[in-house]
This record gives structure tokens, C-alpha cells and sequence, in this order.
């Protein structure tokens, strides 16, 4: 069996076909390797805070000593153009300057370039979040008093004028 | 009681306090740097938090956020590891000022022993032998004489505002003296805008040897023998062995004892390791620096005593009493540790960054491994270049270096070049073997050999 | 002085033994079947040499090959490990006649022990408590009770032909003898044509304890303590710990010392094994037979003597005095070694084939692994299960669970299921904490804890 | 980038043109891994008996105790189609039935089925190997004495009538 001049569709049709969790094509010098992606990624996924760019919160992708591998949840495919605020520091995500005030913004709120959007609280000292975008909030990914981590999606916003 | 372990570090070191809280039961946070999200230490921890970016002055040295992720995970403790922010003793404070306790010694503890001229004179003080020389600035070549009668020859004298060798001058005997003063303090004002220099007895060629010292915080203090370190390579430790191959029993008594009584002095309340420079034509040893943190070279000693270092750190961390005492510690046969770096010997040990193709760890009677990476793990560019350290014991020497060559045979690593070839030099070198190296081993045995790169 | 050894083996032990002569100056060469191309030992070995298509009977068994490979390779010696042709009295003289040597006990050792009667005979002989019973056959009922009433009950009768059950019954008390052994008689009459029985004390869920010795060719005979092996499933150890946690000193030390006897009754000249069942109730123990070969949980008394059992057995089969005494073999802490096998506990254990496409061993302080397989490698289908062995090391026996629990969790295999998974659910059971499980363990309470299937 | 509807060819120009040694191409549930396969085997290949099935000898192939990769000698191409008469057994391979005697076959020498090609000589006993077809002997693979592994190519021979 060669490699050469056999279509990716093709193989693509075999793992299909025949369920197979890899597939290799090999002529002398080269080797093309067809695998189905299982669930299970190459190392044994524990959900980590951050990874989960949905909006996981500490609380919930805690994980059990040893804990078995669980999914990540997908992110939704239309938010693919949306822009990302991402947490600057690690802290405690406050939606409201005080617990009696009402949210900085909801979903479906427009927002506009320096609005305040959240606060994130490290070590007793309260970090303003600005909107570095002007459009319109479209998602709130962590829970109020959630744990979030350096990098983590905080609001995806979708930009408009 | 410490219930959640926060390791404030990355690599080999956080596997090997992940493993220490572990068999303690207790819970573990591992914070990362955006570069180390597929890192073993980060996957075999219990949590993981990532802290910031890569630069270490961005995430590992960032203590707000590390300090945020404790608080955040709930988090009682927090293990520096070495390096990082390990000696740093605000950040000690800052971790009691938020009630997390800090795995290491107290920060009065780390801020004496990291001032250079407070230590030694803390250690003069205690009774521990310093390197003889000058208490300050040298004011004549006559003053310069006197001491240098006093103290013998050869003598160093050094610019107190120099480093790296500049404004250093070594003189053999007394009708170098008054010269080398002269151009000493020519070359420190040129240089350094500061005419002020010192004299200390020179110490060619000596051996580095570090007694580990253990304390608790209610006053008990022991010592877990000594570490050989002296195989160096411009100052980095490459392979250390445990017991040291030249020291008698009174001599390695004498200078566990000296350390003892060193920690004491301070209230030394942690795992560190008390640094002698040895002099062998002499059999005289001095004390060098205090490192009040656990080693990389730890394995060895916990090899030959049987004692988990980084448990008992952490116990007494948490305020246990020590439960070892001095009389209780023994030691059993050989240790040996190559530090496996990502770095190719050839082209002047210049750091590697790839995948790991293969990754294949010696395995086992007497083989220990403690390492950072796995199988098709990606080296990233911004850290230490040490992936593994390969630990033997055997109960001699000779069968420990056996076993060392046996085990870096197996230790196959694809992807990217490692010090493997390297070490398997060193060990088969006669002079190795005979125990008599001292540190300048690799410069001038290696460059004998047809050059430090050839391997 | 062997300089060159043969290993007629596989797997991990091949690699152990590698290992041994590697760090003995011993060259290596592997032989392997064409389905072992790409095994680690033929990787670690000096030298390899094909024997022969997968199935056993043509390669590892085929002696003929593996001689031949021997005297082309100019091997003065043959490791048989264990398994194949480690217990062969036949293969020990064909080597002995072409004048290699067999790194085993002498052909008389193998054949005498090897044969369950004349070893039964030979170890009353010496002294060495066997399960009291009938010395032949049983006449009739009468004689039958008598011999119960000497022994007392329970009792078990059993066919001389056979096996597997049948023809077996166990006799708790006087009223049930007559019937009971009218039944046997007739079952085995029945089933086998043969209606000949045997009466025997029967030890109900007894302990597996086994004595390690080591015998030289010049009348030293030394113990190594015990191993417990009661951890068990349908008669394969799974588990193995040193010491048992149910012994004390006192029979601890009668125990060894009457293996020492028995080993030397036969003139035992290499490592061996002197298997005991151990009844909790009375204290009593029984022999039950001898492995005279190297055994599987080897390495667990290696960890708590600090004795390298393969180096020492390589080293008396080349006729070398035991340099070690009895009072010389001291004991530190407590070991464990899990047995890795690719099994699938879920469907019954069977056995799994498949490709390692992620493979990661445990490491740090007090963690050995014994393994014949790396990262990528292939598990071909013809073989033993057993891909590695998992062995630690603790200051106590607490420690040593924790540890083994930590070792688990880290070892990450991928592409086949192994006996991982049950092995984490072995050591959390409070029976196994308490150290009094019997080798009825695995059934009994896997099955209470859900199936033993469950995991 | 998606992997559906794109050729191997394609990748395989790209290998060369960018000298990479390995491509993935990834498509949400699949992935197609290009690998180029370079000198250095997944584990570092030591010479081993038998592995050099061009006729290296134990003595060619003996390898230093902790000596580095050697590359396999590549078998040449026009051998594709004759016929291998591998060894049956481990022994020292013998041309001739006795060291004054010619040997039973030369290169070029035209066999018949049965007819003798060498004695492989295990444990003092003299295994006679015969050919299982008729043809022209291509190449004899060990040198005389040589010792032979299980499977070992002794013998190329093309079949010819």
C-alpha cells in the first residue's frame, strides 16, 4: 500500500467505515498517521483551572485527589469572533462594586471602550476591569465570587459601533 | 495542621513536594506560567492555577498572584521549592501576614543568612571556622603584610566593591605582597571608582562540602551528614555524591557538629545546608554561605539516611517537633546524583528547548529519578534546563559508580541533547574514581582530555 | 570469572538481570523470539540473538537455539530467570555438559525440590514442619479417623489423582469422617478410576509467607527474611510485601533459620525460595515447597536489606564465597511491590495487547521500577502479562502504603488497560491496612466490595 | 486549516519543500500526523543479530557495551523479488561440508529444489540446508563461519525455471 496520491478523504472514509482509532499509511520514506481523537487526550485530562476557557470556575474544576478524566466543555462556535477580556491577575470576580449594588453589566448590555465591566479581588485590594472594546456583552463566563486565574475569559464581547 | 500545599514552583522540584504532600495526605496547588500548562507537575498536582506569562518575573517571582491563588484555593501552606522566591524573606512575611504558613525557615532566619558579611560574622560568632582575613577595608600594604604573615600564605585580595574577578589579586608569598596591593588598589579604583580592598587566605583547588541541616521550632537541630559538590562547572553543580570520599569520620563528626551548632545560632527552624569550602593538603574546612532552602542535591542525603527531607520539612513547617534525633540518624552505603540537563555539552552546554521524542528512565534497584518532564513533553525556552535528577545508591562507592554507569546507559532521551554524555565521562574519569576531585574537576581534567566540549 | 552471561529470557526480568551483570562488568547477550525484536532487553543487552517464532516451546523453551547462541556468542554463563527453563534439571545438566554455567541451584537441588513428594519427604527429614497427613494411601475410614484424631480437625481428604477440586473434602469435625470418606472414595473412583485418597490437616485461609535463602557452593546458607505473597488471585500473586506484618521476631527468626536448614539439606547453592502457608490462628506454618530459581518479588527484600539478590546469584553460580553473613543482613523499613499487569480487571483480567502510546513511571524518593517495556512499545500477545513491577520502600509500613498510593497515582499508563486501577483499590482496603489478609482476600472481599470485577 | 478534501500529495510536497519532519493537519474530530522518518529509529537502534538481514555477521554486528546508533545497511532494491532462504536455526553457518571440500554453491550458480546450500552447524551437530526452489543463486548472505541467528537470510536466489 503507498501513500502517494491516495486522498485524505479517503482515509477519512475508512476510519469512519471501520471505526479504527488510528490509521497508517506508510511507503518507504514517509508515513501518514490517521487517529480518531478520543476523548481521552494524550495525557489524562484533570480539568485545570484556566484551561477551561467557558468560564469554569475554581470551585467547580476543583478536582479530587484522583480524580478520574473528565470532558472539557466546548465553546460555542459563534463566539469565535467575539472579542475576549481575560483576567489580568488572580483574584475573586465580583460582578458588582458592593453586594448590595446592582452588576456592572448584563449580558446583552452595550458596552463602550474604559466602561467598567468587574472587579476582580487579590489580597483585599479591588481591580477595576475596564472594556478594552466597544460592542455589546454577549457572555459573563465566571459565576460572581468565582476564583478565576491569570488568563482566564472573563466576558466575550461582540464588537460593534 | 497543613490540609492544602500550594508549591510555588515549577519542575522536578514541584513534582517532588507534590509527592512529599501526598504521602503526607495532604492536598496540593500547583501554579504555572502560561508556558508550563502541559508540565508534569501541573497534571499530577491536585489543582492548578496558572499565575501569569511566561517570564518568571511575571508569574514565579509574582508573589501578588501566588499569594491570591492560595488565598483563593484555600491554601494553608505554601513551598517555595529553591530558587524563585525560596530565600526571599519579604516574602516569607508576606505569607504570615496572611496567616499561610511558609515551608521554609522563619524570615528573620533567611534575611541573616542571606547578608554575606552578617552571616559570617553570626558564624564567627558561633564558633564556626570562617576563611581568616581582613574584618574590613585594608588601609596599607603594611596592614595588608601583617595580616597576611599572620594567616599564611597564599592570600587573595579583592576589591570589596569587585566581582567576577576583577581587582583580584593571588600572591604566594610575602615579596608579592606589597606589589599586588598596590596594583590591587590601582586596578579597584580604576574599575570601581572605589580604591577599598580585603585580604582573605587563598584556598586553591578545595572541595565543596555542604552538611544538611535540619531544625525545628522548638529548638532541636540536627545534621544529616555532608554532600560532596565540588564537580562544578563555572559554578553550577553538576554531580554530587553523599558520604564525601575524603573525609574521615572525626573530621565529617566535627563538621556536623559545627553546623549543628551554626543553625542553632540562628533559631534555624527549617530543612538548609551549611556550605564549606575543604582544603585536602590542609584537612582544614571554612564556612562559605547558609542556603536556607531544601537543595537540588537533597536525594543523595536521602539516600543514605533513609530520612524523606521534604516531608520533615513540611512537618516541621507545620509546627511538628522533630521526631529524629542526632544519635538516630545512621547512614547506609553510597549516593550519587547526575543532574540530567537539556544542554548540549559540545556546543558549550548551550541550553536545548524540543520535544521528547523518547524517554526512556533507568530503572531499577538503587535507582531513584526525579524529573520534570515525560514522554513527548515539550521543553519550553524561559527556565532551568535541568529535566531530571538520576539518583543511585549502592553500598559502596565503587558499586554506586557502577550503577551509575549502568542507569545513565539506559537513560534514553530523543529530542533534544542532553548531559548524559557528558556524565558518563566524568564517571569513568580515574580521578573520579580515586574521589581527590576538587572544583576546578571539569575545567581542568576536561580540558586535558581533548576539551571541555568534546564528549 | 564470568565475562559473558546469556539471558534465556524476556521481559522484565531480562532487564534485571542486565541490569545485575552490566554492574557486575559482565557483557550481556539477549536471545529473543521474533515477536521480542523490539523489547527493552534486547535493546539493553550487548548482544542479541534471534531463537526462534513467538510460541515459548520454539524459542525461550527450545534449549537447543539458545545453547547454540550461547557457544556462537562465546557466553560462559546462562541467567534462565524465572518461568521457562529457570526450574529445568535437564536444561542445568545440557549447559553443564557444554560447559556453561547454569546461574541456577545444581541439577540435584532442582530435581529433588522440584518433585512435591521427595521434597516433602527430604524437608520432614530435615527437620522442617510439612502439613501433617497420611503418609500414602488411606486404607479405610477407620484408619482415616485415627489419623484425623492425632492431627485434629479440620481435615481434608483429597485423591491421589487428583486435582482441581475434585474428589476433595473438607472434614470439620469426627461425626462427618465416615461419610466424608466413603464419598471421596467413590468420587474419585468415579472421576479418576483410581480411588486411592490422602488425609491432610487443612489450614483454612491461611498466609503465604516465603522465606528468601542464599546458599554458595561452599556450604553457606544465609536467610533474608520473609515475604508475605497472600494477596492472591486464582493462585497468581498480585501484591508482596517484606516483612508480613503478622509475624513476630521470635518466629520471624525460626522461621529463617529453619529454611537456612532446609537449603542446606539439599546442598542449595544459589537464591531460593522456601514457600510456608501460615495459619493466623495457631501461628503454626507449614512447607509447602521450594522455587529454586530467582523469584517475580525478588526485589522487595532487596528493598529492605539493601541486598542485590540477582548480583549475588550470578556471582555464587561463578563460584564465588558468600561474603555475607547472617548476622551481617540487617533489616530497614518495609516494602511493596505491585505487580502491572496488562489485564483488564473489568472483563475478568484479561489479558490486553496494544501499543503504549503513553507511558509514564512513577519516580521520587523510595520508588523502584522493574519494568520490560517503554514508552511506544507494543505489547506483543504471546506472553506473560506482566509489563512491570511497581516496588517502594517506607520508613514504616504506613509509609510504605502511603507511598505506594502516591507511586499508583502517578503511573500513567495509555493504549492498554492494566491492574493498575485494582491495585489502588487493594491498598486502600482496610484489611489490607490491617495486615491480616489471607490469601482469600482477592475473592472474598472484592467480591463483598462490589464483584471483584468492579473497579 | 482542515484536513477534508487535501491530498497527501500535497502534504508530502510541503515535507519536502520545508524539510519538516512532522505535519498535522487537524480538523475538529480528526487529525492527520505527516511524520518524515529520520535515520534515528523511534529507540535508538543498536546493530542487532539478525536485524541486518543483508548478511552482517555476529562478528560484524558484535556491538561495543555502551556504543552509540549504527545505521542498518539498506538491502538493495533489485532483491525485491527473490527468494530468501533464512536460517532455521542459531549456529555457524558453513559453505562447504568440509574446510577442504568446495562449496556447495557459488554466486551465480544455478540450484535445483533440494539442491544442498550450506550446513549450519549447532551444538556438533551438522544441519544441512537445501534449497526450497530452483533458480540462480543472487547472493550468499554470512560469511563462511559466520553465526547465524533464527530467521537470518542466508540465501538470495531468483527463481528461474
Amino acid at each position: 500500500m503507498t501513500g502517494k496520491g491516495m486522498d485524505i478523504e479517503k482515509l477519512l472514509e475508512w476510519l469512519k467505515k471501520y471505526d479504527l482509532t488510528e490509521l497508517t499509511v506508510r511507503d518507504g520514506k514517509f508515513l501518514v498517521t490517521l487517529k480518531k481523537e478520543s476523548h481521552a487526550a494524550p495525557f489524562p485530562r484533570q480539568p485545570l483551572l484556566g484551561i477551561d476557557e467557558s468560564g469554569g470556575s475554581l470551585a467547580s474544576s476543583a478536582r479530587a485527589s484522583e480524580g478520574g478524566a473528565v470532558g472539557l466543555p466546548a465553546v460555542p462556535a459563534e463566539t469565535a469572533g467575539w472579542h475576549e477580556v481575560k483576567a489580568p491577575l488572580v483574584g475573586t470576580f465580583y460582578r458588582a462594586p458592593s453586594p448590595d449594588a446592582e452588576p456592572f453589566v448584563e449580558e446583552g448590555d452595550r458596552v463602550d471602550i474604559n466602561d467598567k465591566l468587574c472587579i476582580v479581588e487579590a489580597m483585599k485590594i479591588m481591580n477595576e476591569i475596564e472594556s478594552p472594546v466597544r460592542g455589546i456583552v454577549r457572555e459573563i463566563c465566571p459565576g460572581n465570587k468565582d476564583t478565576v486565574e491569570f488568563g482566564q475569559v472573563l466576558f466575550r464581547i461582540e464588537e460593534r459601533e | 495542621m497543613i490540609r492544602k500545599l500550594l508549591i510555588a514552583n515549577r519542575g522536578e522540584i514541584a513534582v517532588r513536594i507534590i509527592r512529599a504532600a501526598r504521602e503526607l495526605g495532604i492536598q496540593t496547588v500547583a501554579v504555572f506560567s502560561e508556558a508550563d500548562r502541559e508540565a508534569l507537575f501541573v497534571r499530577y498536582a491536585d489543582q492548578a492555577v496558572c499565575i501569569g506569562p511566561p517570564p518568571p518575573s511575571e508569574s514565579y517571582l509574582f508573589y501578588q498572584n501566588i499569594l491570591a491563588a492560595a488565598k483563593s484555593t484555600g491554601a494553608d501552606a505554601i513551598h517555595p521549592g529553591y530558587g524563585f522566591l525560596s530565600e526571599n524573606a519579604f516574602f516569607a512575611e508576606a505569607c504570615r501576614a496572611v496567616h499561610i504558613i511558609f515551608v521554609g525557615p522563619s524570615p528573620q532566619a533567611i534575611r541573616k543568612m542571606g547578608d554575606k558579611a552578617t552571616a559570617k560574622r553570626l558564624m564567627k560568632e558561633a564558633g564556626v571556622p570562617t576563611v581568616p582575613g581582613s574584618e574590613g577595608v585594608l588601609e596599607s600594604a603594611a596592614a595588608a603584610r601583617r595580616l597576611a604573615d599572620e594567616i599564611g600564605y597564599p592570600v587573595v585580595i579583592k576589591a570589596t566593591a569587585g566581582g567576577g574577578g576583577r581587582g583580584m589579586r593571588i600572591v604566594h608569598g610575602k615579596k608579592e605582597l606589597e606589589g599586588a596591593f598596590n596594583a590591587a588598589v590601582g586596578e579597584a579604583r580604576q574599575a570601581f571608582g572605589d580604591a577599598g580592598v580585603y585580604l582573605e587566605k587563598f584556598i586553591e583547588n578545595p572541595k565543596h562540602i555542604e552538611i544538611q541541616v535540619l531544625g525545628d521550632k522548638h529548638g532541636q537541630a540536627v545534621h544529616l551528614f555532608e554532600r560532596d559538590c565540588s564537580i562544578q562547572r563555572r559554578y553550577q553543580k553538576l554531580l554530587e555524591e553523599a558520604p564525601s570520599p575524603v573525609l574521615d569520620d572525626d573530621t565529617r563528626a566535627a563538621m556536623g557538629r559545627i553546623a549543628v551548632a551554626a543553625a542553632r545560632s540562628v533559631s534555624y527552624d527549617s530543612v538548609g545546608t551549611i556550605e564549606f569550602i575543604y582544603d585536602m593538603r590542609t584537612q582544614r574546612y571554612y564556612f562559605i554561605e547558609m542556603n536556607t532552602r531544601i537543595q537540588v542535591e537533597h536525594p543523595v542525603t536521602e539516600m543514605i539516611t533513609g530520612v524523606d527531607l521534604v516531608k520533615r520539612q513540611i512537618q516541621v513547617a507545620d509546627g511538628e517537633r522533630l521526631s529524629l534525633t542526632q544519635e538516630g540518624i545512621a547512614r547506609t552505603g553510597h549516593a550519587i546524583e547526575c543532574r540530567i540537563n537539556a544542554e548540549d555539552a559540545r556546543q558549550d552546554f548551550l541550553p536545548q528547548t524540543g520535544t521528547l521524542s523518547q524517554y526512556i528512565v533507568p530503572g531499577g534497584p538503587g535507582v531513584r529519578v526525579d524529573a520534570g518532564v515525560y514522554p513527548g513533553y515539550a521543553i519550553p525556552p524561559f527556565y532551568d534546563s535541568m529535566i531530571a535528577k538520576l539518583i543511585v545508591w549502592g553500598e559502596t562507592r565503587k558499586d554506586a559508580i557502577a550503577r551509575m554507569r549502568r542507569a545513565l546507559g539506559e537513560f534514553i532521551v530523543e529530542g533534544v541533547a542532553t548531559t548524559i554524555p557528558f556524565h558518563q565521562r566524568i564517571i569513568q574519569h580515574p580521578e573520579f574514581h580515586q574521589g581527590t576531585y576538587t572544583t576546578d574537576f571539569i575545567r581542568r581534567v576536561m580540558a586535558a582530555d581533548g576539551g571541555e566540549n568534546a564528549c
